[in-house]
């Protein structure tokens, strides 16, 4: 595998430039998309595999010498997201072309699609600093594109505030970046931890501060996440489905390898305010919304908090949980979304007092929401469960009481809000107007909604073996053996 | 209208131009490959082609635009491909992504040149450029083209005389 | 980086985040790329110090560090790339009410505006 | 036992995915798994009396001791048998209680669910393994409460009963980690065998007894309970009161008996446990619908079979097993014949209900339930009923004994009374209001109606008659949870005992009771629990708070987040600067590293200026082209030529474009409202500026190792054929960088198009709407550009 790993990005991005010649041919980009995703995700599986079983993969570009060179660096953490991403990536895209929506017929759509699976790709592989900030730039371009595919007044006005605001914290990190080099001379991020760990404590704090609000920014943590909400409703829900699924915990992913590898123990108060705060904020304002978009969309910034503050106890138990908790939550918070998708298809509004009696329309959409929104509420036996009882075991066993009875409270609130679209959307009488014959969408939406709600029910019955390999990939992350005294576990 | 950047039509200039366009991208051209060895590159090259419009524009008017030979966003495309397609090549190989090889080659009258793969990597920076911004300008002279000839005042408030926001003064 | 260059930095941010923190989406153009400007020139000042031009064969033996050049290139032409969009959501929200000031989210508005009012979802008897 | 619940599941599974298709066969389908467990029981009950449990265990998630543990002692056994022996009955008379138009196959698939869940929770040795099946529990639950989903009391109690038990499971969850964590271990058994003591065990066991108290709904939690009874009457039956609601119990018989003596347990124990009996027996007498007394009268007897098993000295624990299976099986029979009885009558409105006597055996099965309720000799409901009072009488947990005794006597006074009450008002014929029913036009219920409640309140009789027998086989089950209960036993008559004499006080001051009071509340309506209304206070409170809390923190105000963010990033940069000790030491840095770049320095700054300064969008933009000009000047004095050439042609390139765009704009920038004061904005930007700057220069000179650029330069002109190391690095060493930099501008390029074409397409239509006519233009340029 000496040069593969250019492949996970080289591919979508040559998918993206054929997409360009065949601007005026949509069938045929929807061809070279479904095609290049579903390869990459194939081969991302076998990535996974090998790196499980033989060990990390390392990609020079240019096949020069690591240090100088910019690498893909493939290790457990790395090969998971990228599957679970891909995997993602490719059951929306089919999702989308179900959906046939004014926006899956625009021209831009294939190519901004598969420049976003190169940049998210490339974010989870990359194994120099400022090639992450590039990869963060292509998925952050593309995402704009997406965002405003419609240009209707909506996305222009909820997509000015994300363009905007995601400028700044590009901005804010290529001026971390920049100053990573200024101090240590290097962009290699195998040579990093070292490097960092010998300057003087103010500027290692600095530093672990801007690339934390870069990536806070992106992960949307408080007090940096109140764009996200107004951003995301507005997209269509195939773009929201994979926008409020992966690009926040690509932020998260960034966070929990700096945080973790580069500046252990350097900002854990912080962080567990933060992941308090943001925790409590998000659900709140899911509490406070009407609209089925909304409320999800609060939601992510709610169960971001607890990713992060699985970061923040540290400790091979703890970023396991992280780890699980994100792999759990990118399929529960996608498939939300596609639920939302055919219910406005088929309702044509996502406001919860214009709906009502869903239930009794399609039961089995009805299990379709049922089985995400208990999930994300982290009851039992669904995987939100495992996620969040492994957070909270840490938590205990740290003696950080409160942050575990934040958490808990949280849970319950969450299963408020959730109820409400529950009791509001689908329970009820069904509504009065004329049934439009039968449902509306489109098989393959059904279709791709059950694989992903089914997925995360495999999350949660092979949550062992899932689990284990959760420990694994924390054990990899583990900092050097100077840093590991002071983070408990068990 | 006086904000527009209209043109009064020298048809000197107008000539100038046009005659000197093919020069100029020859510039373009050669800034882009001298810059392995000096400054210049595939950017430079590439965004000076976009001057080069703007400034095609700026005399003969939209249709020295509109009229290109081929459409930018294929342009785009191919420049994109050109750049992956350089890279993923050394991978048949056996070699790494972007992996540059030097050939020596001996072109009669020249003598010995030294030819880099990477050089056709920013020849796809080259055209990728000159693209995209070929693609904006096109994009937007065409809109700003349209609407002077549909002109029913501004397009947000159909009633309104076209004028009415631009005595509000900044606070 | 020179006590004059850490000040133009400081001046191109303060007027870049000045810019900004406007309704009007042209001057928060207008500031992104005066924080483009500030930020490029960090990258510059802060990672080399002023030498001779990194090329061989010119006859430069205190070469300036190359690096923060190269990744400042990608930066302007990302910073072009984003400059560029904006203009576009600008040219595209005059065409829907005429101008390009930055609204409000109107949902986010009607909750603050009335926090006292809840919609019914039939949980209360 | 694996193989048990997997058929529950599959039935559930069979009934909720063939929705119609199943419709007529759901219940028979979903008895069977019942009948298949009783009898599995059956088989397996002496081995497993003996002492000898079952154990069956699946791995789930090692790393955090969550499995599926399951061991079936003598205790399991006994709730085992009621879960399914009582769970067999109520499907069988679910059959007869649905009509066609009812959504049968869903409550077949949720009762089979349920009853899958309560066999896991009560043969659960796993800690998490217990939780699991708890929450699913309270999950069936709340679907079974709102299974008629059109009616808003329905959904509401539904919610109220899903977030009360919900809540508690959660303070279950983490005393349960908590222990675990103290005792380590990850089993129930392994925690009474390992008994761990320390700060830590004490709060643990106030989190779990929280939990539970929910579940049971026990004082304070009681009041999700009545509101629950908006189920269907078989679910009530058998989730809220035969079953789901003794989760609380379990969980509390298999910790008492070896953490009773940690101090706070028995206070709490016996408040929770007194105010609920106390409670739910004034509430019972209060309330119109026979149903909802019930309910009541549910809680208060909860009560004190908490009370029992959670003083946890081996006498009590006995007799709290005892009356939880006399409460199981006279409180399903009693919900199942109020059940026949509104299906006959239509009603279950105490002031309206007459004819009851005519439906025959029913009468009977209810006689039957109430002396068990009210504990009159023979029935077994008398015969526990003494035990748990000879067992108060022994002592052993201290002054709370003494206090739950009184309470208890109590409480049993109340039980009589609303008993009286309840059974003369459904068999009496007294109450010929204006809408009362007419007797002559009763239903007639069928054979699977009535025999279910007959059977159950048989039993009670007939075990209670045989109180020797029965009380040595639950001496074997109250075994399994403190060996020392196997002394335990019940006698139908053990002579005059003290306990018998507060047997008949209580009977006679209940009586009295009952005819005192029963015109007096006869009539009035039973007002809205005040817990109930604390709880939708406190529930519209959440609402509204998050509704306050948002409109903060949630502005929508892009000026605003901008400034929060900018904000962070400076506080940021100051953390650091401050952290710095060596921050004054400035000596190294030099003013300016030429004069012309000072020169350069200072004019780009004007040109930075210039465009705030600039009034009209042209002179802003042109302004920036300047500044960005000037600044290709410093970047060339840095040693930077490529920077400065392709600074300067981007500059120009902006320029057009930004010109381009402006041409349609209004020259000057419009007033939109400020979000903040000039003062704060200039604040804000300073400190912006000066924080990064600051920190930009301190970290300059900080360089602790070379930089890379050593081997670049040389290796650029051997390796990489090129003597311009910048543009070698940019197209080789560091190539990939390009190719997602060109790719970022080739996105944007198709995003200015799209966007541009969408404004075109908007003002087309726009054209079409006023009627103007506008020259077609779509033979010209390619669709994309449309």
């Amino acid at each position: 595998m000496t040069g593969g790993l250019a492949l996970f990005v080289a591919a979508p991005l040559a998918g993206t430039a054929l997409c360009y010649v065949f601007a005026r041919n949509t069938a045929l980009q929807r061809a070279v998309a479904v095609t290049v995703t579903l390869g990459v995700t194939v081969a991302s599986v076998a990535l996974l595999v090998h790196v499980d079983t033989v060990g990390p993969v390392t990609t020079s570009m240019g096949g020069w010498p690591d240090a100088i060179s910019i690498t893909f660096v493939a290790d457990r953490l790395a090969a998971l997201m990228l599957v679970v991403g891909n995997v993602m990536m490719f059951a929306v895209l089919v999702y989308a072309i179900g959906q046939g929506a004014r926006d899956e017929r625009s021209p831009w759509y294939a190519p901004a699609y598969l420049a976003l699976v190169a940049g998210v790709s490339g974010a989870f592989l990359a194994g120099d600093l400022f090639n992450l900030f590039v990869c963060f730039e292509i998925l952050l371009m593309a995402s704009y594109v997406l965002l405003t595919l419609e240009g209707n007044d909506d996305q222009i006005r909820s997509g000015t505030t994300y363009v905007v605001l995601n400028v700044v914290e590009s901005l804010v990190l290529v001026t971390g970046v920049a100053l990573v080099f200024a101090t240590t001379g290097t962009l290699s991020m195998a040579e990093l931890p070292d490097r960092l760990a010998a300057l003087p404590d103010g500027v290692a704090l600095g530093l672990s501060l801007l690339l934390l609000i870069a990536f806070g920014l992106k992960a949307a943590v408080f007090p940096l996440f109140s764009w996200l909400p107004d951003s995301y409703p507005a997209a269509p829900s195939p773009v929201s489905a994979v926008f409020a699924g992966l690009l926040t915990k690509v932020g998260v992913y960034a966070i929990l390898r700096t945080q973790t590898q580069w500046f252990p123990d350097t900002n854990r108060t912080l962080l567990l305010v933060v992941a308090a705060a943001t925790m409590v904020v998000g659900v709140l304002g899911a509490i406070a919304q009407a609209d089925i978009k909304r409320i999800l969309s609060f939601h992510i910034v709610s169960q971001i908090g607890y990713m992060i503050a699985g970061i923040a106890l540290g400790g091979v138990a703890a970023v396991a949980a992280v780890v699980f908790y994100v792999v759990h939550h990118i399929p529960v918070k996608t498939s939300l979304f596609l639920v939302d998708g055919v219910v406005e298809q088929d309702e044509g509004t996502s406001q919860l007092d214009r709906l009502s009696g869903l239930a009794r329309r399609s039961g089995l959409l009805a299990v379709l929401f049922l089985v995400p929104a208990l999930s994300l509420a982290g009851l039992p036996p669904f995987s939100g469960f495992v996620g969040k009882l492994g957070i909270v075991t840490v938590g205990l066993d740290q003696g950080e009481w409160w942050i575990v009875a934040v958490a808990l409270t949280v849970s319950i609130l969450t299963l408020v809000s959730m109820m409400k679209i529950w009791t509001g959307a689908f329970w009820g009488a069904a509504p009065e107007r004329q049934r439009v014959g039968v449902l509306r969408h489109h098989p393959l939406m059904a279709a791709v909604t059950w694989f992903v709600v089914a997925l995360t029910i495999g999350v949660a019955l092979f949550a062992g073996p899932i689990y284990s390999f959760a420990e694994r990939t924390a054990d990899d992350l583990r900092p050097g053996p100077a840093a590991t005294t002071g983070t408990g576990a068990p | 209208m006086n904000a527009r950047p209209t043109v009064t039509r020298s048809t000197i200039l107008s000539l100038t131009v046009s005659g000197l366009t093919p020069v100029l991208v020859l510039v373009a051209v050669f800034v882009t490959f001298r810059g392995h060895n000096a400054p210049g590159g595939g950017f430079a090259g590439g965004l000076i082609v976009g001057i080069v419009l703007v400034l095609r524009y700026l005399t003969d008017g939209t249709d020295a635009v509109r009229r290109l030979p081929v459409d930018p966003i294929v342009v785009i495309g191919v420049g994109l491909l050109l750049a992956v397609a350089t890279g993923a090549v050394p991978l048949l190989f056996g070699s790494s992504f972007l992996e540059s090889a030097i050939w020596k080659v001996d072109v009669p009258l020249i003598g010995s040149v030294k030819v880099v793969s990477s050089a056709v990597f920013d020849l796809g920076v080259f055209v990728l450029v000159s693209g995209v911004v070929a693609a904006i300008l096109v994009a937007l002279v065409e809109a700003d083209d349209e609407a002077r000839r549909g002109e029913t005042g501004e397009p947000g408030d159909p009633g309104a005389p076209g004028d009415a926001d631009r005595t509000e003064v900044d606070r | 980086m020179s006590l004059v260059q850490a000040g133009l930095i400081a001046v191109l941010f303060s007027v870049g985040t000045f810019l900004v923190l406007h309704r009007s989406l042209t001057r928060i153009i207008l500031g992104v790329g005066l924080l483009g400007n500030g930020v490029n020139l960090l990258i510059l000042t802060s990672g080399s110090v002023p030498g001779d031009v990194p090329i061989l064969g010119e006859g430069g033996t205190e070469l300036t560090d190359p690096v923060p050049q190269a990744l400042v290139l990608t930066a302007i032409v990302i910073g072009l790339a984003i400059v560029a969009f904006l203009l576009s959501v600008a040219y595209r929200s005059w065409t829907i009410d005429g101008n390009d000031v930055v609204e409000d989210d109107i949902s986010d508005r009607r909750i603050a505006a009335d926090p006292g009012v809840d919609e019914d979802f039939g949980e209360e008897t | 036992m694996l193989i048990l619940l997997l058929a529950y599941a599959a039935a559930a599974a069979v009934c909720l995915a063939g929705h119609r298709r199943v419709d007529r066969s759901a219940f028979p389908l979903s008895t069977l798994p019942h009948v298949a467990t009783f009898a599995w029981l059956a088989a397996v009950a002496p081995g497993v009396l003996d002492g000898t449990p079952l154990v069956a265990s699946i791995g789930w998630v090692p790393e955090l001791g969550l499995s599926v543990d399951l061991r079936l002692d003598g205790f399991g056994l006994l709730m085992g048998l009621l879960v399914s022996g009582i769970g067999a009955l109520v499907t069988t008379y679910s059959s007869g209680y649905f009509g066609p138009s009812a959504d049968r196959a869903r409550i077949a698939g949720l009762l089979g669910v349920f009853a899958a869940a309560m066999l896991g929770l009560v043969w659960a040795d796993g800690l998490l393994t217990l939780f699991v099946f708890w929450e699913l529990t309270s999950v069936a639950s709340f679907l079974l409460i709102g299974t008629d989903d059109r009616s808003t009391t329905a959904r509401a109690a539904a919610l109220r009963a899903l977030l009360v038990t919900g809540a508690g499971g959660l303070s279950l969850l983490a005393g349960l980690v908590l222990l675990g964590i103290a005792g380590g271990t990850s089993t129930i058994s392994g925690l009474i065998a390992a008994d761990p003591t320390g700060g830590v065990v004490p709060v643990a066991l106030v989190l779990v007894l929280v939990g539970t108290a929910t579940k049971s709904a026990q004082f304070p939690f009681q009041f999700w309970l009545p509101g629950a009874m908006a189920a269907p009457t078989p679910v009530s039956a058998y989730l809220h009161s035969a079953t789901m609601v003794k989760a609380g119990i379990v969980v509390v018989a298999r910790l008492a008996p070896t953490f009773a003596d940690v101090g706070v347990w028995r206070p709490v124990i016996v408040v929770c446990g007194l105010g609920s009996v106390l409670l739910g027996g004034i509430r019972s007498m209060r309330q119109q619908d026979a149903k909802l007394a019930l309910a009541h009268g549910t809680v208060s007897q909860l009560g004190l079979i908490m009370i029992l098993v959670g003083l946890g000295t081996p006498a009590t624990t006995f007799a709290g097993v005892a009356v939880l299976l006399a409460h199981a099986l006279f409180k399903a029979s009693w919900f199942l014949s109020v059940g026949v009885v509104d299906h006959a009558t239509g009603t279950r409105d105490l002031r309206r209900v007459r004819g009851v006597r005519r439906l025959g055996v029913v009468a009977t099965a209810i006689v039957l339930a109430a002396a068990s309720m009210a504990a009159i000799p023979p029935t077994l409901g008398f015969v526990t009923k003494e035990g748990a009072l000879e067992a108060f009488i022994e002592g052993g947990a201290g002054w709370t004994g003494t206090v739950a005794l009184v309470g208890v006597v109590l409480g049993s006074v109340l039980t009589v009374a609303y008993t009286l009450r309840l059974a003369v008002g459904l068999l009496g014929d007294h109450s010929v209001g204006e809408d009362a029913v007419d007797p002559d036009h009763l239903h007639r219920p069928g054979a699977t109606l009535v025999a279910p409640p007959v059977l159950l309140a048989a039993l009670g009789l007939v075990l209670g008659l045989a109180a020797g027998p029965t009380g040595a086989w639950l001496a074997r089950v109250a075994t399994s949870l403190d060996p020392a209960s196997g002394e335990g036993a019940l006698y139908l008559w053990h002579g005059l005992t003290p306990a018998l004499g507060l047997s008949a006080v209580a009977l006679t001051v209940g009586t009295a009771l009952w005819w005192t009071t029963r015109s007096a509340t006869a009539t009035a309506d039973a007002p809205r629990s005040s817990f109930t209304v604390a709880y939708d206070r406190g529930y519209e409170g959440v609402l509204s708070a998050a509704r306050r809390i948002t409109g903060v923190t949630q502005s929508g105000s892009l000026p605003l987040y901008l400034g929060i963010v900018l904000l962070t990033v400076a506080g940021a940069a100051a953390a650091a600067i401050v952290t710095n000790r060596s921050w004054f030491d400035l000596s190294a840095v030099p003013v300016a590293n030429s004069g012309l770049e000072l020169v350069a320095c200072v004019a780009t700054a004007l040109g930075a200026g210039a465009v705030v300064v600039a009034r009209q969008r042209f002179g802003a933009a042109l302004a920036l082209g300047g500044c960005g000009y000037l600044l290709a000047v410093v970047f060339l004095l840095q040693g930077a030529p490529d920077l400065a050439i392709t600074q300067f042609l981007v500059e120009t390139v902006t320029i057009a474009v930004f010109l381009l765009v402006l041409a349609r704009l209004p020259q000057r920038f419009s007033s939109a409202p400020d979000w903040a004061p000039l003062g704060v904005r200039l604040a804000v930007s300073a400190v912006v500026g000066l924080t990064v700057a600051g920190f930009a220069l301190q970290a300059s000179t900080a360089r602790t190792e070379p930089s890379v650029a050593r081997d670049y330069v040389e290796r650029s002109e051997p390796e990489a054929g090129g003597r311009n190391v910048v543009n070698v690095i940019i197209v080789d060493f560091r190539g990939f960088d390009t190719l997602g930099e060109i790719t970022v501008l080739a996105l944007a390029g198709g995003g200015v198009v799209n966007l541009v074409a969408a404004a075109r397409r908007e003002q087309r239509r726009k054209h079409l709407l006023d009627g103007t006519d506008v020259e077609d233009l779509s033979g010209r340029a390619p669709e994309v550009w449309r």
